[in-house]
């Protein structure tokens, strides 16, 4: 389990991937960052951008039988 | 953007908000409109930040010809053609609105000139001409707040539009009532230009926000340059006789009573939204108890269309503030995925040392149950400060211990604000201590002053012993 | 460490590396000792950085006064005292170098006075007296270059330690030679001092190394100021005669050659690394063909216990460079996972404006392939810049069109190398344009063109038409 976030604690992501997860419709506090402090780079939103929606795909119902 | 409408949005107010608002709505290939009552650029350009910086950089040229002395430089007879100043001042003033005016005509925004009001929530009247807007940005700031028994005449007792004009003589005998930044501006004008200052704060510490260690740091430079400081002490009238302007002045917590004598008082007691003639009870448009106009992230009110920035959206009061939130709305009616996610939001009083800073001070910090570090670095210890004549102040930093994630950098400093840079880049960028330090800082610069507050966290700053 | 040697490190030269390096190995809790033969503080601290950057102030200041009368503020007739001059700048020096004196007191680095030789590879001979060491760091630095036909006299033909007392009367003509950062300083200071200055160049371009662009801009502003500049162009002789010095100056490309008077011949041609006396023979120590002392990134040469930093370890021969190496030396015989690993060094000529840059040039980052962005903002635009009364320069940004990557960052601008903190923070830091343009910038500041160079990159900039 991730560290309990400090009640003042903010998930440290720089800018351009703040704006990037906004676009891509990307929870932050769901996206491991790579740098120090789990910091949040762009690649790392691309990367569960990438990730992420196949894991939804998969909790998705299953497509209908074919006839 | 449906076509039905006369503009995709129309801007109420060319302040900094709105000016940014609008070109950058320009730039997306939006239909824009902006609507300014009195001049393009807002308090701002026109009676705020720039003429002010102006006032400030000449008081700063008398106090550095005195100071030249030290190293083998001096004057005969200093003259100051005050009407010179004041037009001098009032020139760039000129140019940088006509520039925004003709940043206007090149990004092809429609600049609507007279009074903006609402006919409805898509429907604003400018002047006699009614005009109908897909989404409406209110950018419309704020305007100084009154205090009873002080009746600001501009001449003798002045609020900080009537600072702005440098009087011949300048007064020997100056009041600033309220100890905020604005206050400061001017109480180091003043000082510098002759007059002998006094500032009076009703709170028990002048610029109310700021990190009490850097307060504490720049008051002192304040005083050493002659300018005087009371907290807990607030004027209750104010009356213009033939040798001045007698204030009667109450110690707060004593309520003892006193009267002086001055020869001009300033009133800068905060600032409040400014809403007059907008009619803005026809919109649903929502305020909070203060008048403000709350609004979210994308700077939306709680009416969807209708976006509310700057000053008129509240606290902190400060340009920059309004142009990233003017650059929000703008892009959030372009579709565009923007928000006001600002880390931490800077200040900056530009005296000399300035005092500037961005994110928490210390004792927020501690509020919000960090184990804090700080790491100090004096500007004394720096070569180039030395060079510069200007010794005056230190570099703070607040860290969290288990993180070393930088939450805080508080400056007094000469060429502080231009130090900040690196400050608010950090910040935002989830810097730690560890990242300022292990960055190379050109030597000599101010800016080592930094790297080594970086290093004092860790206690391994070079230049001073580390406690 | 064995307790075998004197000491864990001693270091050979007290500069910014050598002090560094001694200091931090300490804070570290290893036994350091640091030799120096002249004065502690090195090149930099006694006849580099900061007397220049003093007397650089010095001749701002001057030139400040006389743009006072833009503003209304006019001065009776001025006087420099030239001595004074002198002696408030050698009392900053004094005060730094006392300053790291007695650094090396409380942090209990054995200070070691002489001239220091190598014995074998763990004994260096200190005046007479010998000392083992588990670990060697060189930092003895680096010296003028001379060159044939220019004989320094430190009197009429001088060298950069010569030029840093300054003559009374000021010289009336005076010619630098080489077009580098150095060269650019002493004319600075002599041009706002009174002198009429010339500079000639043998290379095509005036500071090798910076963005051509930058170097374009930067050029522009000195012309206007008096300096006058010419590349491609060498001096053969200089003698002294009754009425000056006699310079034959040559055109390189026409071999057109032409003899002009002067009162004063500054030689700034580069500097080589100083090795004299230090015995390096003994040791296995490897140099380069320019007598260099290659080093790695932990900074060990290729023998591991022996480390170099600084100018005698190559280039860019900077003070920063030195002191991160320093650091890094020690750290690395400490223990610590150290290295100089930073993406850029930044570059600082401090005249006014400056000329202030890291990271790759335009030129550079098309040479490695990158498909190059560009972004400028001209500090004409800036009101901060206009109530500075300093509204020469641009900031550019160089970016990686690809993936928004920052590359390097050109500043022409009052104040440049404090707003090159940010910079040299966001190259490491791996910050896009995006970044930097989201963060917000206290406003009015010179900072902002950093922020508008940006937006400037995406074709956003708000206060210039993005073409
Ligand atoms: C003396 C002083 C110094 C300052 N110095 C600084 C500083 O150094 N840095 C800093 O960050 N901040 C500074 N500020 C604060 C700064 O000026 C404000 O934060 C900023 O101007 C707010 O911008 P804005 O766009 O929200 O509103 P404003 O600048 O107030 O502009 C609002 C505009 O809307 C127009 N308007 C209002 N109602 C209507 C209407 N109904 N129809 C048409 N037009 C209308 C007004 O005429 C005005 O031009 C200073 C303020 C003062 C007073
Ligand atoms: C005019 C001028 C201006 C400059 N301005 C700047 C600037 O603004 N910014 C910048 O970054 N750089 C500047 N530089 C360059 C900067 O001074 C050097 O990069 C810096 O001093 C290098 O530091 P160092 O520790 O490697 O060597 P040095 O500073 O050269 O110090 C080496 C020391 O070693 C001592 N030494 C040498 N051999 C021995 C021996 N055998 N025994 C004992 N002691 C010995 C020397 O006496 C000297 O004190 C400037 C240089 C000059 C000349």
């Amino acid at each position: 389990t991730p560290a309990p976030t400090r009640n003042a604690g903010r998930v440290p992501a720089v800018p351009a991937a703040r704006r990037l997860a906004r676009e891509l419709g990307v929870d932050l506090a769901q996206v491991r960052g790579s740098g120090p402090n789990g910091r949040i780079r762009l690649e790392d939103v691309s990367a569960h951008a990438q990730t992420a929606p196949a894991q939804q795909t998969s909790a998705a119902p299953p497509p209908a039988p074919a006839p | 953007m449906t076509n039905s409408y006369d503009f995709d949005v129309l801007v109420i107010g060319a302040g900094p908000g709105g000016y940014h608002a609008a070109i950058r709505a320009a730039q997306l290939g939006l239909r824009a409109a902006c609507a300014e009552r009195e001049a393009v650029g807002g308090v701002c350009l026109n009676i705020g930040c720039i003429p002010t910086k102006a006032l400030l950089h000449a008081g700063e040229q008398v106090a550095a010809a005195r100071h030249a002395s030290d190293f083998g430089l001096t004057f005969g007879e200093q003259k100051l053609d005050v009407a010179k100043l004041n037009g001098w001042k009032d020139g760039i003033v000129k140019k940088l609105t006509g520039g925004v005016a003709g940043l206007f005509r090149a990004n092809k925004v429609t600049h609507l000139v007279g009074q903006a009001s609402f006919v409805d929530a898509h429907t604003v009247k400018v002047g006699d001409k009614t005009y109908t807007a897909a989404n409406v940005i209110i950018a419309t700031g704020s305007e100084p707040a009154k205090i009873r028994g002080l009746d600001v005449d501009q001449q003798y007792i002045v609020d900080s539009t009537g600072a702005l004009n440098v009087p011949d003589p300048i007064p020997a005998r100056m009041l600033c009532v309220g100890g905020g930044v604005i206050s400061f501006e001017f109480s180091h004008i003043y000082n510098n230009l002759g007059s002998k200052v006094k500032i009076i704060e009703f709170l028990p510490t002048i610029i109310p926000g700021a990190d009490a260690d850097a307060v504490k740091e720049f008051g002192k430079s304040m005083k050493k340059q002659g300018i005087e400081f009371e907290t807990e002490t607030k004027a209750n009238s104010a009356v213009k006789k033939d040798d001045g302007v007698h204030v009667e002045i109450e110690n707060v917590k004593t309520g003892e009573k006193r009267t002086e004598v001055f020869d001009r008082v300033l009133v800068a007691v905060g600032r409040r939204p400014r809403l007059d003639g907008l009619n803005l009870e026809v919109t649903d448009v929502a305020q909070n108890e203060r008048g403000f106009i709350p609004a979210d992230e994308q700077q939306r009110t709680n009416v969807p269309h209708i976006f509310a920035i700057g000053d008129v959206a509240g606290n902190p009061m400060l340009a920059h503030k309004a142009m990233k939130e003017g650059v929000v709305a703008a892009e959030v009616i372009a579709g565009k995925p923007a928000a006001q996610d600002a880390v931490a939001i800077p200040g900056v009083v530009y005296t000399s040392p300035e005092l500037a800073w961005v994110g928490l001070t210390e004792q927020e910090a501690r509020d919000k149950g960090y184990d804090v570090r700080t790491g100090v670095f004096p500007l004394s210890a720096s070569g180039r400060a030395m060079t510069l004549q200007q010794t005056d102040g230190f570099v703070k930093m607040v860290v969290d211990h288990d993180t070393d994630l930088l939450l805080g950098v508080h400056i007094v400093a000469a060429h502080g604000s231009d130090m900040l840079g690196e400050a608010s880049l950090a910040l935002e960028m989830g810097a730690t201590a560890t990242d300022v330090a292990l960055t190379i800082h050109a030597h000599p610069t101010l800016g080592e002053t930094v790297l080594e507050a970086a290093e004092a966290v860790h206690k391994q700053a070079i230049h001073i012993m580390n406690r």
